[in-house]
């Protein structure tokens, strides 16, 4: 069966004055129906702008280098802005990173939803705040109907998170990509939003890329994961192996760098130095001048190690057991 | 609800009027003498000086000034001396003429200036956003009177197709003094509110083009495209909505602003407003009618920025009181 | 340093706009031809001994009666205009400029006191903007002007007659930038390298000085280039209603004005060069002022 | 029917309110004075049919039967006596027409007689400018005298009119429009061609142009000076021009130890003859005429111009030529051989061309090293400024309202004192020359009279007590249909105007 | 050492309302040890961090430090008083002056707190400084925008150890950054308190940071602590059902599947609930949790609770 969206290796770079910087580099992804595909890495890795590239909402200043994005056996790169704007909240759904900006202040709610589910389901006024109304339901809001009336400042964060969500919903995309829904959200509200997305899986076979850099968040939620670092994929797989065996030392390190209540106190390991910036990239293996494993053969570009069970490690000592070589716990 | 907003901001407002026309009064000594002007030239020193005294000129500049609070305060702004009739009288009659201009004249700004803010907004590199562009800095760059003078060569001397001065037929409607009554007053009206309308054009049109850009890169119009809402709807309901804010209070504050370049319209067209009553005024040295205009912009101007405030409130729920979430 | 690598960046972007580019050009032109007028201008035009009443109206050289030495013609007084031009854009200018920084000066002061102070002294000064904003510049500046030249010396009005038309000018102009820094410091305040440097014990002075300031001005400099050109434009309007510079003296709009009453009468050069002139300098400080404001706004990048 | 512009608008509709050139035209069109001025400016019975002097100190005038005010009402001598009295009290601003006359009466309905203080023999001249107003209609609209701004009550009379002439007020906007109808019930046979004229107010000069260029308007005046040849080019255009009766001059103060406003703190160079006219051969009249004034000015050698009565023709030459080098030696020999600096006030809202003039007259006399600020002021300064003595040098233009002699050597040349010389500003004073000028008042002889004012003239020239620089040219444009006598006075008479 | 006496901050919000956003808060730190401050956003962990520093005026109770009251304004407070007690903001992009360089932003507490006079006196500290921080050789020249958050938010540090206090108080450091480079910034912070006795508040809302660096540990709500005592102690038994709520919601790597969560909206500050704030959204409530606000009272030695239940809740919290 072809996965409802399949990304193959996609690539973005930015026009800026030095140049062109490749900021994405080659990044495979594949989604199917109704299955939850987590990905993470650090701020700045392209997260958000795979996430983008699905719908034609990049910067006006990125191009796309190369690669293809197809979505239900549909390409999507280079359709005309028409025909993106028949996919995108129809069958894209998007759930934006920062809930106070993505709402209009001057519109109320109800009017925002209405609004977009009028465009799509072409419903009556009345049918579509009925709808709309049920949306903020489903999200969880209580006294739907009348809030339907207030404005997006006079909600919380965690309320206008939801709200994004349920615009997101509203034409019942098959697709929702998710760009760090969580982020700007308590522990408490964050629990209850991932429990909606989750639902929607198992309901209504919705698909959902959960863009995030907590690991937290994909080990409860996520069925798959996919790490991003520095533009490109280095490790993806099923969640449960991924989080409990990493093959790839960047992963690794990163589980052992995340405070655990309950856990040893000096524990923490951190992954020296930071993540390059794109146009910084060093030549082969991007995780090379952090790794403790580095050798000159990372100065050739790594292989795609497989680990079994789908599990896929971009380095070549995926798979050999580690050597406890880092300098200090 | 927003009662204590509306009485605390009224006597501001009280204050400012009260500052502007100290200001004013404390500067008008200076602008000239309004008996030498009252009299000919063959009129005697001594009469000058009865004159003078009969006016009460030669007292103390704040004892004239407490005079003038007191009597405006009732509603008497004195008579003119250049014209001997109540000030008030004057400036209802010029009133119409002000107005009509002023807003005709930013109804085309509007009209013509939201757009063109717009498309130089949307496509910057265009070819028509890079004349809207060039358009617009022609209308600051060249001085009011000179583009009055110009346009009065080309279309009534050159071309002979509209009226060069005046307000021409106006008709009256109650006690208003309209020109919208008919194409043939409101033929002489397009010369001038058109000159005006260049003037705020150029202003609304880099207010609407910067606020436009600044929202257009804003999240939530990302996530209205997200949303696959369609162009236009993005455009006008939520884009034009948001940039449009901003637009309207620096309008609101410049129409002061305006209402006094009119002065400079009207003494070119000879449009009969109170614009031309004030530079008359000025030439003659008439205190009160001087006294009474500068109060009454200043009146004007904060009723108008009272009056955007309170849009605002409308518009803007965020700036509502006693909402939800306190941040 | 931040400056030179803003100052690098800001040239880099520079080459990539032939607009703002040109309009540069022609702007360092216009200074240095108006800097050094007295190297390219044939004639002093404020030197009433060197005007020749008798070739008054000389048309431009090009037309029928045009002599060599008055490439651009002359005014009626005999004053060569190519001459005048140059001299009078030396006065609009300093005026535009000197009256620009005066009221950037005054207005960032109040707005920075304004926008951190808060309580009563935001409110007063805010008021007082109010009826500053309430007074429009054109009848602010005639009757200080009108006020200034009753009040001083007459043999001194002569020298005087640019510092009114700057005081009157920058007078009606602060508001704009006291608004701007006052919305812009009460941001910065919030900001936690406010605290910061609060925890230190910085002086309320040092404090708006070193670390507010500095990051409140921002807007600042993008209003003041269009305000130069608008305050050069104001005084070309005051001239018009006969408080700008004196006729021996005259700048741009001096030169525009005398003009204006020519322009029926078929001797157009007298006004539309000094036209041109006004509007080639203030069309080129204003294209500058918006590539700068686009430019440095983070947001529209 | 016409349309004509004119750049100023009458002030008040008062007739004796204010003696102002616009008002006095407007003025003249509704009420009516005993006498008025043919077009060759000489006097003619108007609401007086005839008159006579019984002693040298009384008028006795007989008035035409059967003249109606607009209103209806006849006229009547109780009315005359009313309008005199009405101008000669405080608030009046036509004393200088009436300053001689002590009393009025009225003997009969018909007859009335004026009584002078003294034997005065340009009363006459001046009652055109007295106009007769109805007794009633005034007190009945609370506006027995005029000018009611003093009290700050509104004047009825000043909106309102009701006289004999030859128009009727329909309409009046002030600054605006004011709308005049002939009256039919006009006593003069000679009915003018304009039966309705409406009079617009275009301050801007282009504009005042354009209008006329347009069509819009059929007679305007002043044409600006620069706009004559344009205007004279157009089909169907035409500008009439002239000398007008107003000269303009420069005065110098001769009275103050030191300089007020200049270069010299020890002593003031303008006290000593050698400079003034040093200051006088150092102009060009011709040139500024010609080329400020665009030819349109008539250089003069004379504080009056022709046709002022009592003044004779050849007072018009130069008393010391233009000769730049003679100013410098004269200015050498003064001991201001390296020149001073002095400040020259100036209207510029006021005269023709003035503050152009003024430069020209600054860098003419840069020419012998005299270095002139030109101070230029709107005339609501300039007057109370110059009137006030506060001024070294300043540049002036005077009209004898009456046009007569007396007016001008009273006001302008006569020493200032006795309530005389108010705007010699430069305090000019001759002795001689103010006796001679009592002499002028009462001198009943015009032959003896023109002679006495031509040896004042004389003397005044010699000691360069004023400098005459030129007459003020006059430019009225009008449509081809127009034809009009030209007046000196700058006086538009509608009852002259011709219509094809 | 630090000691905080019945702490209590309001805000104005519009013309006359008054927003508690901090109510009797008594803490203690001791030199050398870290006392934590966690909650949910918005619960005033900030605004006690702030009012300890003097950026904020209370509006009742006091600052002690060493004993002797501080002055509720830092610009009041004398010069060992304000070197005493350094503060690190949350993110480090808004607490550092983007228009100074990092050699004036390091140098700028030493030449105020008179340890060195001129700049260049300055300069080799500011260097010892930031290599103590793990930015050594850096270019003193730069701007914080050419940095990275991580090395910002070290900037940040070497600039609050730059005047020698003695206390720092710690204000979300790491919330602003990647686990990658929490780990660093959170061993670096370690290693200074061991090497220079320092004395730490610490504010977090990641209970994992908090059990990882805390001694003590204050749980805070609506403005009010809750549950205070030995961080161990806290972390294993809590006994406020707020903080056993707090621990169980968050996420953990080994367990996939749902967790644990607080149901309901937290409150509006301006009105909070009557009798306990936490009442309406608590899973052990009772009626007598509405009548009144129970009091922090000892439960133990070391630990106070706010909570009538108290003694009756512990083991695992019930969902
Ligand atoms: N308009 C732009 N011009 C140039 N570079 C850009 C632009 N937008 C993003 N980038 C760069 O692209 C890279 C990837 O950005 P992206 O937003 O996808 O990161 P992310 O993984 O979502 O990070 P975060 O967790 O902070 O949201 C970043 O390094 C960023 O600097
Ligand atoms: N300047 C202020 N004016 C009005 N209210 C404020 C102000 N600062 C904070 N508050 C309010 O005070 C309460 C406590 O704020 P505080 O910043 O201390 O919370 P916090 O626990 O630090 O939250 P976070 O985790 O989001 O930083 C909040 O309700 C907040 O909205
Ligand atoms: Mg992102
Ligand atoms: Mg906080």
């Amino acid at each position: 069966m072809t996965p409802l969206l399949d990304i193959r290796d996609l690539s973005v770079s930015f026009r800026t004055r030095a140049g062109l910087v490749p900021t994405l580099d080659k990044v495979s992804l594949q989604l199917g129906r109704g299955e939850i595909l987590g990905l993470v890495g650090e701020s700045g890795a392209g997260k958000s702008l795979t996430g983008l590239a699905l719908t034609g909402l990049l910067p006006p200043n990125a191009v796309v280098t190369a690669g293809s994005v197809r979505f239900d056996g549909q390409e999507v790169l280079g359709l005309s802005e028409a025909a993106l704007r028949r996919i995108r909240g129809r069958r894209i759904g998007m759930v934006f990173q920062d809930p106070m900006t993505a709402l209009d202040p001057l519109m109320r709610i109800g009017e925002q939803l209405v609004e977009t589910i009028r465009h799509h389901l072409r419903l009556s006024r009345g049918a579509a705040l009925d709808r709309a109304a049920e949306l903020l339901d489903a999200v969880g809001i209580p006294a739907a109907r009348q809030r339907l009336r207030s404005y997006p400042h006079e909600f919380s964060g965690g309320m206008r998170q939801r709200v994004v969500i349920a615009l997101a919903l509203a034409a019942e995309p098959e697709l929702i990509v998710a760009d760090e829904p969580t982020t700007a959200l308590d522990v408490s509200v964050q629990a209850q939003v991932l429990e909606l997305l989750r639902g929607l899986c198992r309901d209504r076979g919705t698909a959902i890329l959960l863009v995030t850099h907590d690991m937290g968040v994909i080990a409860e939620t996520a069925d798959r994961l996919a790490v991003l670092y520095a533009g490109g994929v280095v490790e993806a797989g099923p969640v449960g192996p991924v989080l409990s065996e990493p093959g790839h030392p960047y992963a690794r390190g990163l589980m052992r760098a995340i405070p655990q209540v309950g856990a040893a106190r000096d524990s923490l390991v951190p992954i020296e130095g930071a993540m390059p910036r794109p146009g910084q990239w060093p030549g082969g293996c991007r995780f090379q001048p952090r790794c403790p494993l580095a050798r000159a053969a990372c100065g050739e570009p790594p292989p795609d190690v497989p680990l079994g069970s789908g599990h896929v490690a971009r380095c070549q000592f995926a798979g050999v057991e580690e050597e406890p070589r880092h300098a200090r716990a | 609800m927003y009662l204590n907003t509306i009485i605390s901001r009224l006597l501001q407002a009280a204050w400012v009027i009260v500052a502007v026309s100290a200001i004013a009064f404390a500067l008008f000594q200076y602008v000239g003498d309004p008996v030498s002007q009252m009299l000919g030239q063959d009129a005697s020193a001594a009469d000058r000086d009865a004159l003078r005294r009969d006016l009460g000129l030669d007292r103390p500049v704040a004892l004239q000034f407490l005079q003038f609070l007191g009597n405006a305060a009732r509603g008497d702004f004195g008579l003119s001396l250049q014209q001997g009739r109540p000030v008030m009288d004057l400036i209802l009659e010029r009133l119409p003429a002000t107005l009509e201009l002023t807003v005709f004249s930013t109804a085309i700004a509007v009209l013509l200036g939201v757009p063109m803010g717009m498309v130089a907004a949307l496509r910057p590199r265009a070819l028509v956003s890079r004349a809207i562009m060039l358009v617009s800095l022609i209308g600051v760059s060249l001085p009011t009177f000179f583009i009055g003078i110009l346009l009065i060569l080309a279309f009534s001397v050159i071309l002979g197709w509209l009226p060069s001065f005046g307000r021409g037929p106006v008709a009256d409607i109650g006690v208003w003094r309209t020109n919208f009554a008919s194409w043939d007053a409101f033929r002489y009206m397009l010369m001038p509110a058109f000159t005006l309308a260049l003037f705020q054009l150029t202003l609304i049109v880099r207010l609407v083009r910067g606020e436009m850009m600044e929202v257009m890169g804003q999240d939530f119009i990302r996530f209205a495209r997200a949303r696959g809402l369609p162009a236009r709807s993005i455009l006008v309901r939520h884009a034009l909505k948001n940039a449009l804010m901003p637009v309207v209070t620096i309008i609101g504050l410049q129409l002061g602003t305006i209402i006094a370049f009119a002065l400079i319209t009207e003494t070119v067209f000879q449009w009969p407003g109170m614009g031309l009553l004030f530079a008359e005024a000025v030439a003659f040295a008439d205190i009160p009618v001087m006294a009474a205009y500068l109060c009454l912009i200043a009146v004007i101007f904060v009723t108008i920025n009272l009056a955007v405030d309170f849009l605002y409130i409308l518009i803007d729920p965020r700036l509502r009181r006693g909402h939800g979430a306190s941040r | 340093m931040i400056r030179s690598v803003l100052a690098s960046d800001l040239a880099w972007r520079l080459s990539r706009s032939p607009g703002a580019m040109l309009a540069l050009a022609v702007l360092v032109t216009l200074l240095i031809l108006s800097l050094f007028a007295p190297v390219f201008a044939p004639q002093n035009p404020f030197d009433l001994a060197t005007l020749d009443l008798f070739s008054g109206l000389t048309p431009p050289v090009w037309r029928e009666g045009g002599r060599a030495e008055y490439f651009l013609g002359t005014d009626e007084q005999g004053r060569d205009l190519w001459s005048a031009i140059l001299y009078g854009m030396r006065i609009s200018l300093a005026v535009g400029l000197v009256s620009v920084v005066l009221s950037m000066v005054v207005g960032v002061a109040i707005g920075l006191i304004a926008g951190t102070s808060g309580g009563w002294v935001d409110t007063v000064l805010m008021r007082v903007a109010d009826a500053q904003l309430a007074l429009p510049a054109i009848l602010v500046a005639l009757l200080i002007d009108g006020a200034a030249r009753a009040v001083v010396d007459v043999a001194a009005q002569q020298s005087l007659a640019i510092p009114v038309l700057i005081f009157s000018i920058a007078l009606s102009g602060w508001v704009q930038y006291a608004r701007a820094v006052r919305a812009a410091a009460m941001v910065e305040m919030r900001r936690d390298y406010v605290s910061a440097a609060r925890l230190l014990g910085l002086g309320r002075a040092r404090l708006l000085i070193r670390h507010v300031m500095p990051n409140s001005i921002g807007a600042v400099f993008v209003l003041a280039t269009v305000h130069v050109a608008a305050a050069v434009v104001t005084e070309a309007t005051l001239s018009f209603l006969g408080v700008g510079m004196p006729p021996t003296v005259p700048s741009l709009g001096t030169l525009i004005r005398n003009g204006y009453d020519f322009l029926f009468s078929g001797e157009w050069w007298v006004s539309i060069f000094p036209g041109c002139a006004l509007v080639l300098l203030v069309f080129a400080v204003n294209v500058l002022g918006d590539w700068l404001r686009d430019t440095l706004n983070p947001r529209l990048q | 029917e016409i349309t004509w512009a004119s750049q100023d608008d009458a002030a008040t509709l008062d007739p004796h309110a204010f003696n102002h050139g616009m008002t006095m035209t407007v003025l003249a069109h509704v009420y009516e004075g005993l006498v008025r001025r043919d077009r060759d400016q000489r006097i003619e019975p108007a609401l007086a049919e005839s008159w006579d002097q019984p002693t040298p100190t009384l008028w006795r005038f007989r008035l035409r039967p059967g003249v109606s005010f607009h209103d209806g009402t006849a006229l009547t001598a109780d009315d005359v006596v009313f309008s005199i009295r009405r101008a000669l009290s405080d608030a009046s601003d036509m004393k200088i027409f009436t300053a001689s006359i002590v009393d009025v009466r009225a003997p009969d309905d018909l007859t009335v007689e004026v009584e002078t203080e003294f034997p005065n023999a340009a009363l006459i001249q001046s009652l055109p400018e007295v106009r007769i107003m109805s007794r009633a209609w005034a007190e009945a609209h609370d506006a027995g005298s005029p000018s009611n701004v003093r009290e700050g009550k509104e004047n009825y009379a000043s909106t309102h009119a009701n006289g004999t002439g030859p128009y009727r007020l329909v309409s009046r906007e002030p600054e605006v429009k004011t709308v005049l109808e002939a009256n039919a019930d006009w006593w003069d046979p000679d009915t003018p061609d304009v039966t309705k004229a409406t009079l617009v107010r275009i301050a801007s000069g282009p504009t005042l142009v354009a209008a006329l260029l347009t069509g819009e308007v059929d007679f305007a005046y002043p044409v600006p000076l620069q706009d004559i040849p344009r205007v004279e080019a157009t089909d169907g255009l035409k500008v009439l021009t002239g000398p007008e009766i107003r000269t303009m001059f420069l005065s110098m103060d001769q009275a103050s130890e030191t300089m007020k406003y200049g270069s010299v703190t020890d002593a003031n160079p303008f006290r000593d003859r050698r400079v003034r006219q040093a200051v006088y051969q150092a102009l060009d009249m011709d040139l500024i005429a010609t080329k400020v004034m665009r030819g349109s000015a008539t250089p003069t050698g004379n504080l009056m111009a022709p046709g002022v009565n009592s003044v004779a023709p050849e007072l018009q030459a130069r008393a010391y030529p233009y000769d730049p080098e003679a100013a410098s030696a004269l200015l050498a020999e003064a001991g201001y051989a390296e020149g001073f600096r002095v400040t020259l006030d100036c209207p510029n809202d006021r005269y023709v061309n003035d503050e152009q003039v003024c430069q020209a007259v600054a860098a003419l006399l840069a020419r012998v090293g005299i270095t002139v600020d030109v101070n230029a002021m709107p005339a609501s300064k300039f007057f109370p400024k110059v009137g006030g003595r506060d001024s070294s040098f300043n540049f002036f233009g005077y009209t004898p309202v009456n046009l007569d002699a007396f007016n001008t050597l009273s006001v302008i040349v006569h020493s200032p004192k006795d309530g005389r010389g108010q705007w010699n500003v430069g305090d000019f004073s001759d002795a001689e020359i103010d006796g001679m000028i009592n002499e002028v008042l009462s001198e009943m002889d015009a032959e003896k009279r023109t002679e006495l004012v031509t040896g004042i003239m004389r003397r005044e020239a010699e000691l360069v007590g004023h400098i005459p620089l030129y007459q003020q040219g006059l430019s009225w444009g009008m449509r081809d249909g127009i034809t009009t006598p030209l007046a000196i006075d700058n006086r538009v008479n509608l009852t002259w105007f011709e219509l094809d | 050492m630090l000691e905080l006496e019945a702490l209590s901050v309001t805000y104005p919000v519009g013309r006359r309302a008054r927003l508690a956003a901090l109510s009797d808060l008594s803490l203690k730190a001791r030199a050398g040890q870290t006392l934590a401050i966690v909650g949910e956003s918005g619960c005033g962990k900030s605004t006690a961090a702030r009012a300890v520093a003097g950026l904020e005026e209370p509006s009742g109770g006091r600052v002690l430090l060493d004993n002797r009251p501080l002055a509720p304004a830092v610009e009041r407070r004398s010069r060992e008083e304000r070197q005493a007690i350094q503060m690190v903001f949350q993110d480090p992009m808004s607490s550092l002056n983007p228009r100074r360089s990092i050699l004036h932003t390091v140098a700028e507490p030493m030449l105020e707190m008179g340890l060195v006079r001129t700049l260049g006196q300055a300069r080799p500290l500011v260097e010892a400084a930031l290599a103590e921080v793990g930015l050594p050789g850096a270019d003193l020249s730069r701007y914080p925008h050419q940095f990275s958050g991580g090395q910002r938010q070290r900037i940040c540090i070497a600039r609050a150890l730059a005047g020698e206090p003695r206390l720092i108080i710690w204000d979300e450091p790491t919330s602003a950054l990647d686990v990658s480079v929490q780990a660093q910034v959170l061993n670096l912070i370690q290693r200074l308190q061991r090497d220079r006795d320092l004395a730490y508040v610490f504010i977090s809302h990641d209970l994992g940071v908090v059990d990882h660096v805390a001694d003590e540990v204050a749980v805070m709500y609506l403005g009010r602590a809750v549950e205070t005592g030995p961080a161990r102690q806290i972390m294993r038994a809590p006994r406020h059902p707020y903080t056993r709520a707090l621990l169980a919601a968050i996420p953990s790597l080994a367990a996939t599947g749902s967790r644990a969560r607080i149901g309901g909206e937290v409150p509006n500050p301006m009105a909070p609930p009557a009798g306990c704030p936490f009442h309406p959204r608590c899973p052990e409530v009772r009626p007598a949790c509405r009548a009144a606000l129970p009091e922090l009272r000892p439960l133990t030695e070391s630990r106070r609770v706010a909570c009538l239940r108290a003694e009756d809740l512990y083991g695992e919290p019930t969902t």
